[in-house]
């Protein structure tokens, strides 16, 4: 086993590697670009290394300088998180021949099946059902030759990375020009690729995505499925497994059909397939993410196994810890993408410092975030800050567990879409489970309300008490906190040194 | 003290007597015994008549509050009874000669200028994309009118409430 | 179901039983006494009335004021959460009497086997064994002769309440005079009743206790043991389930004694029964907590159940929620008990004001809590500030994940046990499972170190950096946090604007 | 600034030198770079060599800190170059004149007095019994004396520090 592993990322995600690692007694090296000095990642680290300036080009994209820490440091392994370089085939070959490990899979296994239109065409010579469509790259005006050859709607795509980034759907042909500018240029900016493709759009299907997870050793597994269709802008939202649309034998014919997939490149480690799914369970296949999922921790939930450490286990050469016949989903699990946007103000990213936090507890929370009171949100990065995920035996108590949650969690400074998660589990559509790509969309399509203004009288004395208690701010006693003051004094003092 | 409270232009009057809790609050001619408890810096703890209530307020400029309630924003302007009342500076994108002002909504970089100068746009024509935060967000304009300036160019990096285009 | 229920409580389980109210749509009635104005569970729930001053006997214990805030406020179910009256028959039958839903037991079964001695009388007939001694309650006198009949060693104890409260074990004569007046005093302060019996000391057995709920209906159910060794002064401190000594046999055997004693007074709603094990698998019972206990959260992670939830059902005359057959323990949980307390000052209780709280996060982390940033733990009140509890697939799992969130749990301006429960997790006795009742007493004997000054010039640094800082804090702007600064920068500003 | 700090009685000399980060620290001797961040009140987080630190620095009295680093506490007590020495009023349970003093560790009532004026007590031995927290806590005597005061009654409330028993 490694006695170090470096985290090649950011956010949340580094510190469920750190956490992970903690856990099996293994020592974490952090990198950090200018903006995250302060970064909890950093601070949780054994070890930090800065890498550059805060765009991610100069720093999380910096193979040259993360391999150079890699080196000073000692380090045997990197994981490289979700997102920056995670799926790219060139740092995954670097590593193998400086010697390290990728926590992932071979870079010709990424090479082969990362790519979209390379997993595509992969996928239907494995026999897997695809989306019509090309399966390479497109020239502007390929692009614009593909579109009459499947006819209208169809979705632009980005052939790197994933996330929904670059990805743009054309249903009119005046649309076309700009969306291929749109797509291009997201993408190159996201994945430092500009190639793209196109698909037929299919319209009002599931997304539904399957985790699979591969040894060096010839086993292949697949954990059961995720329920992805709450997206926005081609971004996920709410997630959760299992799919209240899933059956027994659908999940089999989809999960056999992914490790066929993964068995055709010699896949290790974690990977997803992504799958359409139509309303008579006829199932497409997507794309692969050559990756960990920002959304993984549905499925941790609900089949109890802890998929960084497996990906770790794996890349140092040991069995999966699971048969497939051991494999069950139990309970139900949902997570809620916290983001730094505005939702009501057409989600603009909402950048800042988060002035006042206070985070859920309880029975069946997870919290996955990043943030703490006093923290930046840098602009540089993905909006996401937090990830609030669920557990209940089954999905009515998780939703009402969520709801409870999403009433708890508090978060100042920046906007959040806290309120919009708050609206969505409430719609009797996602209450039932009738829900689809375009679902939320359209559901926005006339604009999102605040809520009430239930506690105007309320929020009225609290201000005027909050002006008025301040007057009366002393600065506070060094105290041993011994002395037992009444709690609203004491706290009134804090208060009125903490003003700003 | 007594103040005036302005939320979403109604005018609300308050008064608040005494120190300790609770303590009686008026508010347009009602009268409340609250009582409160304050947690951290922005957090009030309010109990009025058996309910409970947590408030988060936090002063945006001076007198200028965004208070939440039950994770519910209200943004309160309060004018101390006696001073005199005070502009707020907050960007519109309308100002009052008819024209139009784009401005940037968060900080990040221009990524595209969709028009040029002199040149007509329609009510809610892409004027300029913004990207922050990896996403791009295309500003939009409110009503149609004519390109008058155009402040940034593309590549540069903006902060929020930057005026980017001026449209008349 | 209700729409209303009243806690009758503080502290961490108000803040649990409000968290399931919330889940389950149900509105939420706090009492809070004037020490407890700021405290969580007031903060939290939906209404809150003052029902006295600090002392328990003016306030949480004070029957009439609490059925008088039920009617005001048109409450018409009260849960008594664990301790002050949650085992008091005649709280119970004063709800009875006024038409409120107790959420527990009847009083009569409260009286038939609440009481330790009524218990052990009423186990002995119903064939389940018990720890040799006296079935009644014992005058000063016949203490004495009791001591005599069993021979020494020997424990006295409360024959109210419980959590370990007024119970002393004694090894020689001449402490059987103090262990009297300290037992009873203890007890009268505890539970306002001074009566004690005795029972012969059995030395190193392990405490493992069932968990029993049964319904209106006549159905009775046992989930699965706790594993509650390590104790100090007779208080549990860290527990887990399953016990790492259990086998399927004995957990059916204890398990169907604990349903048979329960059947024999018709027991309903959530009960414990508490079992002495010797080293050959031998068990005896003490006495059943007719009430949920502070450890209920490891039988609700390896159950999936929410025991408060099936409370409140079961008091709204709703049938168990799951058959025997059903019930599985999955994977292993532990909890550790965050106490006020100096472990390296002999455990002297350590209230005051939380001046700084930084609680774990990710995966199979549970925090249950009622401590926030700024509060005062106040002297009135058990040291209890917090449970963290945590889950993993096996027993390795769960311990490398509780140690991962100790080190990340930072609670400054009380004295904590954190470092005292760090120490206990790398024990060797700990690690195998070795473990009994006295095994805490007897490795605490030769007094607890604090862990080497490996830091000491770090912490020279860091607290010469603090100064330094200090002097050089400037007033934070307002900013709309969109400018980044620095985020040493501007935190250092709010540092100085913090600083006391 | 420079800096001489008590650690456990001994005295170590620091220097800091210039605002940014990384700073320059001198430490007996030894200089490191140190990069550091301050994350909430009492937070700070160090890079030292690569290696990265959480430490949290409470202020008990002027110059006295107490210092977490990874959960370990220490206290220090720092001395400004040129500033004369001051004492730290910590209570201490034996005097110089050979005087035993019983000090409350905490808030709490006496629940029971073991001793009377003018006895004999020995080592290890109850004198007095304090509840908190619903908890019987006995206090001994650290050594052989005779009771030479008794400042409190049973039922009295007392708070951190106060002196209850002296023996003599």
């Amino acid at each position: 086993m490694f006695d170090k592993i470096l985290i090649a990322n950011r956010g949340e995600i580094a510190v469920r590697v750190i956490r992970a690692c903690r856990e099996m007694g293994i020592g974490t090296v952090a990198v950090y670009s200018e903006a995250d000095r302060a970064a909890l990642h950093v601070r949780l680290a054994d070890e930090a290394y800065l890498i550059g300036p805060a765009p991610s080009p100069q720093s999380y994209l910096k193979v040259d300088r993360i391999i150079e820490v890699a080196k000073l440091s000692g380090t045997k392994a990197i994981h490289p998180g979700y997102g920056f370089l995670s799926e790219n085939a060139e740092f995954a070959m670097r590593c193998e021949e400086e010697g390290l490990v990728f926590i992932g899979p071979s870079s010709h296994a990424i090479r082969a099946v990362g790519g979209k239109t390379a997993g595509r065409s992969l996928a239907s010579k494995a026999g897997v059902p695809i989306v019509p469509g090309t399966t390479r790259d497109l020239t502007d005006q390929e692009v614009c030759e593909a579109v009459r050859e499947f006819g209208l709607p169809v979705v632009i795509k980005a052939s790197a990375g994933g996330g929904g980034k670059g990805m743009r759907i054309v249903s009119t042909e005046a649309m076309l020009g700009s969306a291929i500018r749109a797509a291009r240029s997201e993408a190159s900016s996201a994945f430092g690729s500009a190639a793209i493709y196109v698909e037929r759009h299919l319209g009002s299907a599931r997304h539904i995505e399957m985790q699979i997870m591969a040894d060096t050793r010839g086993n292949v597994v697949y954990l059961g499925e995720r329920e992805c269709s709450l997206q926005r802008r081609h971004q996920k939202v709410i997630e959760e497994s299992p799919s209240p649309f899933m059956d027994l034998e659908l999940r089999r014919r989809m999960g056999e059909a992914a490790v066929r997939l993964a068995r055709a490149v010699d896949y290790t480690n974690a990977g997803t397939m992504e799958f359409l799914v139509d309303s008579s369970k006829n199932f497409y296949f997507l794309e692969m993410n050559t990756r960990l999922q920002v959304e993984h921790s549905v499925t941790e939930m609900v089949t109890g196994l802890d998929l960084v450490k497996e990906q770790i286990r794996i890349a140092a050469g040991e069995p999966l810890s699971v048969r497939q016949d051991e494999i069950q989903l139990y309970g139900h699990a949902i997570e809620c993408r916290i983001y730094a946007e505005d939702p009501f103000n057409n989600f603009m990213p909402s950048p800042g410092r988060i002035r006042a936090l206070r985070t859920p507890g309880g029975p069946g929370i997870r919290i996955e975030s990043a943030i703490y009171e006093g923290c930046e949100v840098p602009i540089y990065y993905d909006p996401l800050i937090s990830k609030l995920v669920v557990w209940g035996r089954d999905r009515g108590e998780a939703i009402g567990r969520m709801r409870r949650a999403l009433a708890e969690y508090v978060v100042l400074g920046v906007k959040t879409n806290i309120q919009f998660h708050q609206q969505v589990l409430n719609l009797s559509q996602f209450v039932t489970g009738q829900i689809h790509t375009e679902f939320l969309e359209s559901w926005l399509a006339n604009g999102l309300k605040p809520e009430g203004g239930a506690f105007a009288e309320i929020a009225l004395i609290a201000g005027a008490l909050y002006l008025h208690t301040r007057k009366r701010a002393v600065p506070s006693s060094i105290g041993t906190g011994g002395q037992v003051e009444s709690a609203w004094k004491l706290a009134a003092r804090q208060d009125g040194l903490r003003r700003r | 003290m007594t103040y005036s409270a302005d939320l979403q232009g109604r005018i609300h009057r308050l008064a608040v007597k005494g120190t300790g809790s609770p303590v009686p609050v008026h508010i347009d001619g009602k009268t409340y015994d609250v009582d409160f408890s304050t947690g951290d810096g922005s957090l009030l703890s309010l109990i009025v008549m058996g309910r409970s209530y947590e408030a988060d307020v936090v002063e945006e400029a001076e007198g200028v509050l965004m208070v939440w309630v039950e994770g519910k924003l209200h943004r309160i302007e309060y004018q101390e009874e006696g001073r005199r009342p005070r502009r707020s500076a907050s960007v519109t994108g309308q100002d009052m000669g008819g024209r139009q002002m784009i401005v940037a909504p968060m900080p990040g970089k221009v990524v595209a200028l969709l028009v040029s100068p002199a040149q007509e746009v329609s009510a809610g024509q892409g004027v300029i994309v913004i990207e922050a935060m990896k996403m791009e967000n295309e500003l939009k304009a409110s009503g149609p009118g004519v390109i008058k300036e155009i402040k940034v160019r593309e590549g540069d990096g903006v902060s929020g409430g930057d005026v980017l285009v001026v449209i008349e």
